[in-house]
């Protein structure tokens, strides 16, 4: 049981990770969406987590606001920056580099 | 008694109450915010005076019913009120001041308003940790949020810097208070202090994350970047909210902190504040924008009490006192500050000209500064010198000396921006007054007054508000308004009334200084009646700077002597300020001044070695190896009054470009002071020695250089007012050299000196002013044969410079006889050779003062002039006439002090038999000299008479010139350069090596100040390096120590 | 496990941390901002956690009497449903300004809101 | 030392020998310069011709008061600085005034003459009195600092002030002199002499030649015969004072007489050997030859 | 890649390594407990008897750190007012028309019939929170991503400002109401027990934590929609 708690735990955190670095663009240069995407999962993963360790009031609320809402507000302003942009890809700093 | 969680129900209840009201509704609006903020100052300003007046006990009170650790609990306690009253009234007024902004964004800029109180408020009552967390949030987020309240767009970058930085700052909070939270098993402030003793080793890394943390929002430098992009951008009114409440509660939330961590963190948060004060006080010093400078001022404050918190170990029961001036005084005055900037157009600093259309302005602004400054009679003074005295008793040396150099960088800034002020043209754009935008600033002003008041009363030294010399100075203040020929009358007939009042309390010594002071401050009085309209600024500040010298002679204790010292610096400040071109020279005056004030600061502190009392006299009592430091901070203060070489280059311009009457005061009276205190350090330390090196001796060097290079820049000086300035500093030499001699003839001659000095110089600056006045300029190459359009000038000139010069059988003389009296004794033969050297020199500028002036070739536009107005020429009449009598009867100054000094130098006094003086040494008989000159001098001149009474005046330009005449007085007066072969001899000497010196020190803090500031790039990813980088350096150097 | 869990929260913390430092997107910034923030919430629920306990929830099978020893530490669960909820509002504000400071400057690089310095 | 009223006409008849004695030594001086010059020079009783006639003119016009005053305040100046300092050692007769004070007096009273001077010239309106004035006070900066040390140094080595125990302590003997006690002293005050003289190579003050006469430049008939007479009696009241300070004072007129002769002809020596200096020339001089002996001699003592 | 990135790559590779190795010195030290602190010990014993609530987290939530949760509202609250606020700062009328996308027939139909049983559960959610895992904060997103749907669906959508607001207004002025009751008849501010504590596990229990926590579900769910609809029609402010 607790072999394979330790082991689910380790397997979501390697998840957790990874999207991590996709987020922050460390793996691969993913697009923001794809950002976002990532740093929204980073929170679903995190509230499984969460329920391994016992908190399911946190994982309910993680993954609600944390995975859920805050994912859609990044979009919404996402949606409207790139609706101001009409087609120049401005909103990237890095690609100024 | 309300219970203080209302405080917090009151603003987050009117917050949501106003989401009711409709858009419209908006005036509405903003009064239920007011009439929250008021109920909240309502509350906290109850609890305050229970606190204050009835001294009630600290409350505890309990939320949800459950007591602490289990359910979150706030305190009521005296800090708790002072401060939650401090950031609610600085809400209110910032909200009244806001009234138009709120009025037009709507109810949710007044809930944010309302929040930010609030949270700032519940950072102050709270005793858990983590509910500290939740209101930091709060907080910082109303920040970000008011930030948006200012007109300037780029505030919008300012907040998400901020909210970058914020961000960081929460992680590490979070992550110190769950693991303090694991290391103790509470989340109570109290709790976790009495149940930790991990946290309190100094290694534990959760207290140092939970610390850093509320550190890096009491902007640290360098990770301060943020707070001043938003001190420059925000509106005004949320800036000194910002400043003042926001800091305020900040650190109280760090003392909590401290309260938790224990004694081991102290020196963190010292190290930390320090640092900021200084580097923030040095990179203000290139600062141009009036918000951002006052950024920058803000967090070297904040730095300031920081690093007092962390002292609280040494301060004892003085640390509320000590960390409370500090804070108040510095939170009201930059609340005030940021009020007043909103009035003002333009953001350049001397765009604050615009406040010279309101004097009123102006004085709320000199109120603050002078709080800012730590200058009397505010919290800040009282706190200042507390906190040097406990510092020095502990030996902290070091920190004491920083904090002294910070403060002193930041009076700088300030007193240059007064300057600015008074001096720089004003704007087009005039200051924008409206009574809601006032009121907060008078208040601020008022609230000043108050503290400085409270501070006083618990001092536990006298209360300067209540010496009757300040409050005669003050109430010039609201005689304001009265023509200048009755404030004059009133300023002569106050001095003279406290002369006879208090003439029975001085010693010999005293009596000579009070004298000048009391009653030849009123002889030079007369000459302001020439003055017409209301005059306004003169009289408060001439009245400051007596009351202080009134002060400075009266004190036996160190804490007054050094108040006095303040006021009367302040006040000549303003009085130097107010000539025409004065502007630099003031601003290098008070600079000096103040510093030399501090190095008396640190002499009288280090003395007293903790003593909260500690008397001018035990300084005597002072051993080895502490007693030659103190000597030496002390010399060194004294000197930079009496304008000793190196220390002088602000006398020139400062008594030269001062005005017609205020010449006089300042150097026939102030310099005095000077002279005074070293007097006092004399006549108790007596001789010292300082790694084998008597420091009297250096002293003795000092002086005859002083002597030396102040005649010799005198006699290459153009400007008339500029050569008796530098002669000043000549004279002075003397006289420091006077009294280093430390033998009985020495302390005769240079009390002869401050004698003789007031008269001439007070008499030949009248002169020069009135002839400046008439001829409009005070070069005197553009002047010449001025004698028989002003002969009473030129009379008050000749006596003056025979007086000067020694030359018998003027009392000038006098001061030289006891000089080679006095040396006779001495041992110290090559520094005599240098004064020697400085005697004849000063013919050499004597002779100009009075050839270029009033002899020599009549100027055409000069041909209408008429005699300088009557009021300045009597007193100079007066001081003709006591010349004459003091070069007869020197006795009748002389006597009583040379029997007075015997107390110290049993040897050495003088003879006064009959007419005759003798010492040791030779004789000399005033009247017998008086009498033979004047015969011999009489019959020549009558005879002369006789032989040409028929002669004739030619006309002027009836001379032999190789066969030609001239007719052009220009060509003909030989006047500029006029010892140009001294110059060619001797003009490597004057040199102005240490004008260079200091300007090159100057202009190296500001070149490195210049330089370092553009750390603060501007990118919000940068300011969030700044704060890690400062993180994790804190740290390595926090366990590396 | 909760060694694994803990150091997660850590990494994710300075994953975060570099991404904000390293991106000059004003989004990507508040995208790591937030995984920093997932990585805080990890790290406390860490430390309430004690091995082989159950969640606070009282039912029949932890019984008031019983919970003592068989539920895990409350308080930092509690704590960290007050930071998530605070962590969105301020993700919320730091979007909405970046929305303005976009509409202003059309850009979202954070090298490029630089009128403030010195 | 007391005053009573006999002191009066003893100090106008010390007045009268060392006036006519001042004329007389002037000429002489002149007279050798001049025969040294391979010259004839004048006769010796040209300055009695020259002060009568001046004298004897009345002048008609004046630049105003303290053009007057000037010559007043210059030989007020000469007379005050005889009168205060004891001609004649031992005898009461010839004490002169002083009682009033003692050495620091005189040595003050000197720049009286030198003020007034200055300030009479300055009224003339002339700039070449101006000129001249300028040079002469920064001259005399420098050339009266090395007197002003070895005075001090020959104080230090008395222990008094009074020239009268100054001169005393030097009786018994010539090696009793300060000249042999005090050798770096008197060098040092020897060479101020030179400078306070007027004489070449000092003399670019006065300026013979390129401006006429510098401050006087403007002063003529009686002006001129006040300020001739001090120039007889000046030196001779200078000298006293190097003659008691340095050389033993004089207990006679004789010896009176003979030491100031002879120490006027030391200035005269020098003069006619060395070329003028510029007055720049004249402060470096001071500065680097007369003042270190000064400084010397005080350390010495 | 250019230089100057590569530097600061360095330098924050760099702090960051400074920051890990405070996390790792905390991490290596952290010695789980293996009993309760005395702190959490009192909640797992007294929270029944004391509160009523058999979620003892909702207990700490709503009544032991109550006034934590008043300030996570209070920011919630603020940071929807200040999200308004910024959106409205410095506004220009230089209105970019907005480029609607289109929205599918069967999304629009979906969340006209998905959305009120969202809410639904969000209310369940909430009412419960004393009971079962989640809350007023769960309760108040759900409640919120139904707004969502709705946006989804018609972006031109007005909703009501005004009634958002007021429902942002009760529930605050109710829950800072219940919290003075609490101080007037119990024992201090936000004070539950101002209702019987009921039996454990019954959904009227726990005295006034199934009110106070409906309230602050709605007024997170209030907020959060306040928030979605100023960034999403910010033209419109």
């Amino acid at each position: 049981m607790s072999g394979l708690m330790t082991a689910m735990t380790a397997v979501l955190c390697i998840a957790m990770l990874v999207a991590a670095l996709v987020a922050i663009r460390v793996l691969g240069d993913k697009s923001l969406p794809i950002a976002i995407l990532a740093a929204g999962l980073v929170s679903l993963l995190a509230s499984v987590l969460f329920l391994i360790l016992a908190s399911p009031d946190v994982a309910m609320t993680e993954a609600a606001i944390g995975g859920g809402l805050t994912t859609f507000l990044f979009f919404f302003v996402l949606a409207r920056i790139r609706s101001w942009e009409k087609g120049e890809s401005e909103y990237d700093g890095e690609k100024h580099d | 008694m309300v219970s203080a969680i209302y405080i917090l129900i009151a603003a987050l209840g009117a917050a949501f109450f106003l989401g009711f009201l409709k858009d419209g509704m908006r005036a509405t609006a903003f009064a239920v915010t007011l009439a929250a903020l008021v109920f909240m100052n309502f509350v906290s300003a109850g609890w305050l005076w229970s606190f204050a007046v009835d001294a009630a006990a600290p409350v505890e009170i309990l939320t949800a019913g459950f007591s602490p650790p289990f359910a979150i609990n706030l305190r009521m306690g005296l800090t708790e009120a002072s401060l939650t009253l401090l950031v609610s009234l600085s809400g209110l007024l910032s909200a009244l001041y806001l009234k138009d902004v709120l009025l037009a964004l709507g109810r949710r800029s007044m809930a944010v308003l309302l929040i930010a109180v609030m949270a700032l408020c519940g950072i102050i009552l709270t005793r858990d940790t983590f509910n500290l967390f939740v209101f930091f949030e709060l907080a910082s987020i109303a920040t970000a949020g008011l930030v948006l309240l200012s007109e300037d767009e780029r505030a919008l970058s300012a907040g998400f810097k901020y909210m970058i930085v914020a961000q960081a700052i929460s992680v590490f909070l979070l992550i110190g208070i769950i693991f303090s939270y694991h290391a103790t098993g509470t989340l109570n402030i109290d709790g976790m202090a009495d149940a930790s003793t991990e946290l309190k080793t100094g290694a534990s890394i959760a207290f140092f994350l939970m610390f850093i943390a509320v550190v890096a929002e009491l902007k640290p430098f360098p990770a301060n970047g943020w707070a001043l992009d938003i001190y420059e951008s925000a509106h005004p009114a949320f800036s000194a909210i910002f400043s003042a409440a926001s800091g305020a509660a900040f650190l109280y939330a760090a003392d909590k902190l401290l309260h938790i961590g224990g004694a081991a963190w102290f020196p963190l948060a010292t190290g930390i504040g320090i640092i900021t004060f200084v580097a923030a006080n040095l990179l203000a010093l290139p600062q141009s924008n009036d918000r951002r400078l006052l950024g920058y001022s803000s967090i070297a404050q904040t730095g300031l009490v920081l690093a007092v918190l962390g002292q609280q170990d040494i301060l004892g029961d003085r640390y509320l006192f000590v960390a409370g001036g500090l804070l108040l005084a510095h939170s009201i005055a930059k609340a005030g500050l940021y009020w007043l900037s909103g009035l003002i157009a333009g953001r350049a600093l001397p765009d604050w000209a615009a406040l010279r259309s309101r004097p009123l302005l102006i004085f709320a602004f000199i109120v603050f500064i002078a709080m800012l400054s730590g200058l009397p009679p505010f919290p800040g003074f009282y706190a200042k010198w507390e906190l040097a005295r406990l510092l020095a008793g502990d030996g902290r040396i070091a920190l004491l000396a920083l904090i002294l150099f910070g403060a002193l960088l930041e009076a700088g800034y300030l007193f240059r921006w007064f300057g600015y002020i008074l001096k720089r043209e004003q704007p087009a754009q005039p200051v924008v007054c409206t009574p809601h935008k006032l009121a907060p600033v008078i208040a601020a002003v008022a609230a000043g007054w108050a503290l400085g008041y409270l501070w006083g009363d618990l001092s536990g030294h006298a209360n300067l508000l209540l010496t009757v010399p300040l409050l005669f100075a003050l109430s010039f203040l609201l005689l304001e308004w009265l023509p200048a020929w009755i404030k004059n009358t009133l300023a002569i007939a106050g001095m003279l009334a406290f002369f006879v009042l208090t003439y029975a309390e001085y010693d010999p010594l005293r009596l000579i200084f009070a004298v000048i002071i009391l009653i030849g401050g009123p002889v030079i009085f007369l000459a302001s009646y020439h003055e017409h309209g209301r005059r306004l600024g003169f009289y408060p500040a001439a009245m400051l700077m007596f009351a202080g010298l009134a002060l400075l002679i009266r004190t036996g204790d160190s804490f007054g002597f050094f108040a006095a010292w303040e006021l009367l610096t302040v006040g000549s400040y303003f009085l130097i300020l107010r000539g025409k071109h004065s502007e630099p020279h003031a601003l290098s005056y008070i600079v000096f001044s103040l510093g030399g004030a501090f190095l008396i600061l640190a002499g009288f502190a280090l003395a007293a070695q903790g003593a909260a009392q500690y008397d001018l006299a035990s300084l005597g009592l002072l051993t080895q190896p502490l007693a030659p430091w103190v000597f030496m901070l002390l010399a060194i203060g004294f000197m930079t009054k009496t304008a000793a070489i190196g220390l002088h280059i602000w006398l020139p311009g400062a008594h030269g470009e001062a005005e017609t009457d205020v010449s006089p005061m300042v150097s026939g009276i102030l310099l005095k002071a000077g002279l005074f205190g070293l007097f006092v350090l004399l006549m108790s330390m007596g001789k010292q020695q300082l790694y084998g090196i008597e420091l009297t001796h250096v002293l003795l060097w000092i002086g005859a250089l002083s002597a030396l290079l102040g005649n010799l820049m005198a006699i290459f000086e153009e400007d008339a007012k500029r050569l008796l300035a530098y002669s000043s500093i000549g004279q002075m030499g003397y006289a420091v050299f006077g009294l280093a001699l430390m033998n009985h003839l020495g302390w005769l001659m240079a009390l002869m000196f401050v004698i003789n000095h007031y008269i001439y110089k007070s008499m030949l600056f009248l002169s020069a002013g009135g002839v400046a006045k008439r001829t409009g300029t005070r070069d005197m190459y553009r002047m010449g044969g001025l004698i028989t359009l002003m002969p009473l000038s030129f009379i008050a000139t000749l006596i003056g410079i025979i007086a000067v010069s020694g030359v018998p059988p003027l009392s000038g003389f006098g001061g030289r006889w006891i000089f080679y009296n006095a040396i006779l004794t001495s041992d110290a033969r090559l520094p005599m050779v240098v004064l020697f050297f400085a005697g004849p020199i000063a013919f050499l500028y004597l002779f100009r003062l009075i050839h270029t002036v009033f002899l020599g070739q009549l100027k055409d536009e000069h041909r209408k002039l008429k005699e300088a107005p009557f009021w300045i020429i009597l007193p100079q009449m007066i001081f003709v006439v006591l010349l004459l009598v003091f070069a007869v009867v020197p006795g009748l100054a002389l006597r009583r002090v040379d029997i007075y000094l015997n107390q110290f130098f049993p040897e050495g006094g003088l003879n006064w038999a009959g007419t005759t003086i003798s010492s040791n040494y030779g004789y000399w008989n005033p009247v017998a000299i008086m009498i033979a000159v004047a015969v011999i001098f009489g019959s020549l001149f009558a005879w002369l008479l006789f032989v040409n009474r028929k002669a004739q005046k030619v006309k002027q330009f009836n001379i032999v010139f190789a066969g030609e005449r001239p007719y052009r007085p220009e060509t003909t007066h030989f006047a500029w350069n006029f010892f140009a072969p001294y110059r060619k001899a001797l003009g490597f000497m004057v040199q102005p090596f240490v004008t260079r010196f200091w300007e090159g020190l100057t202009n190296l803090l500001h070149v490195a100040a210049d330089l370092s500031r553009r750390l603060y790039n501007g990118n919000g990813q940068s300011y969030a390096f700044h704060f890690i980088a400062f993180v994790v350096v804190v740290h390595f150097l926090w366990t590396g120590v | 496990m909760i060694y694994i869990a803990m150091a997660t929260g850590f990494l994710l913390i300075l994953i975060g941390f570099y991404g904000a430092l390293t991106n000059r997107n004003l989004l990507r910034m508040i995208v790591a901002f937030s995984i920093a923030d997932t990585g805080v919430n990890l790290v406390i629920i860490s430390v309430g956690y004690l091995p082989g306990r159950t969640a606070p929830i009282l039912d029949t099978t932890v019984t008031a009497a019983a919970a003592a020893t068989r539920i895990i530490d409350p308080v930092p669960q509690a704590l960290v449903l007050t930071a998530i909820v605070i962590g969105v509002g301020i993700t919320a504000l730091m979007l909405a300004y970046a929305l303005k400071l976009y509409e202003k400057k059309r850009t979202l690089d954070i090298a490029k809101f630089t009128e403030l310095k010195w | 030392m007391e005053f009573d009223w006999m002191k009066i006409p003893y100090a106008l008849l010390t007045l009268f020998i060392v006036v006519n004695y001042g004329f007389l030594l002037n000429a002489l001086i002149q007279k050798i310069a001049a025969r040294v010059g391979r010259r004839h020079g004048i006769p010796i009783w040209q300055n009695y011709v020259d002060i009568l006639k001046n004298y004897g003119l009345r002048s008609s016009i004046t630049h105003g008061a303290m053009f007057y005053l000037g010559p007043v305040f210059r030989l007020s100046g000469g007379v005050g600085l005889l009168l205060f300092v004891p001609a004649i050692y031992g005898s009461y007769m010839f004490s002169n005034l002083s009682f009033a004070g003692d050495l620091i007096l005189a040595l003050y009273f000197i720049f009286f003459g030198t003020l007034g001077m200055a300030l009479g010239a300055g009224e003339s309106g002339h700039p070449y009195a101006a000129i001249g004035v300028s040079r002469g006070l920064s001259q005399v900066t420098t050339s009266e600092l090395p007197l002003a040390l070895a005075v001090f140094s020959v104080a230090l080595q008395y222990q008094t002030l009074s020239v009268t125990e100054i001169v005393a302590a030097q009786q018994g003997g010539i090696l009793n002199w300060t000249l042999f006690t005090n050798p770096v002293a008197v060098a040092a005050a020897m060479l101020s002499f030179l400078g306070s003289m007027m004489r070449p190579p000092f003399d670019v003050v006065l300026a013979p030649q390129e401006i006429p006469i510098g401050p006087p430049t403007e002063y003529h008939s009686s002006y001129l015969a006040l300020m001739q007479t001090n120039r007889a009696l000046f030196p001779v009241a200078k000298i006293v004072i190097y003659m008691n300070l340095f050389f033993g004072g004089a207990s006679d007129w004789p010896t009176f007489f003979l030491k100031v002769f002879l120490i006027y002809l030391w200035s005269a020596f020098v003069g006619v050997v060395f070329p003028r200096f510029r007055v720049e020339q004249s402060i470096r001089w001071f500065l680097i030859w007369a003042v270190p002996l000064g400084i010397l001699s005080i350390i010495l003592v | 890649m250019t230089g100057k990135s590569m530097i600061k790559r360095f330098l924050a590779l760099l702090l960051l390594a400074g920051i890990g190795a405070m996390f790792a010195s905390l991490l290596l030290a952290y010695v789980p407990d293996t009993d309760l602190n005395f702190t959490a010990r009192y909640y797992a014993e007294n929270t029944a008897s004391d509160i009523g609530a058999a979620n003892i987290v909702t207990a700490i939530i709503v009544t032991y750190r109550g006034l934590d949760t008043l300030g996570e509202v209070t920011v919630l609250f603020l940071a929807s007012g200040i999200v308004g606020l910024v959106l409205s700062f410095g506004r220009k009328r230089d209105s970019t028309p907005r480029n609607l996308v289109p929205v599918g027939e069967l999304l629009t139909t979906a969340s006209q019939h998905l959305a009120p049983v969202i809410m639904l559960l969000g209310v369940y959610v909430f009412v419960n929170g004393h009971l079962t895992p989640g809350g007023g904060f769960q309760g108040g997103a759900i409640i919120a991503s139904g707004m969502l749907l709705l946006l989804l669906s018609d972006p031109l959508k007005r909703f009501s400002h005004t009634l958002i607001a007021t429902v942002e207004s009760f529930s605050g002025i109710a829950y800072i109401a219940l919290g003075l009751i609490g101080l007037v008849l119990a024992g201090g501010f936000l004070d539950s027990r101002i209702l019987p504590n009921g039996i454990l596990g019954e959904l009227i229990s726990a005295g006034a934590i199934p009110l106070i926590y409906s309230l602050i579900g709605l007024k997170v769910g209030a907020e959060f929609s306040s928030m979605l609809t100023s960034l999403s029609e910010t033209e419109d402010l």
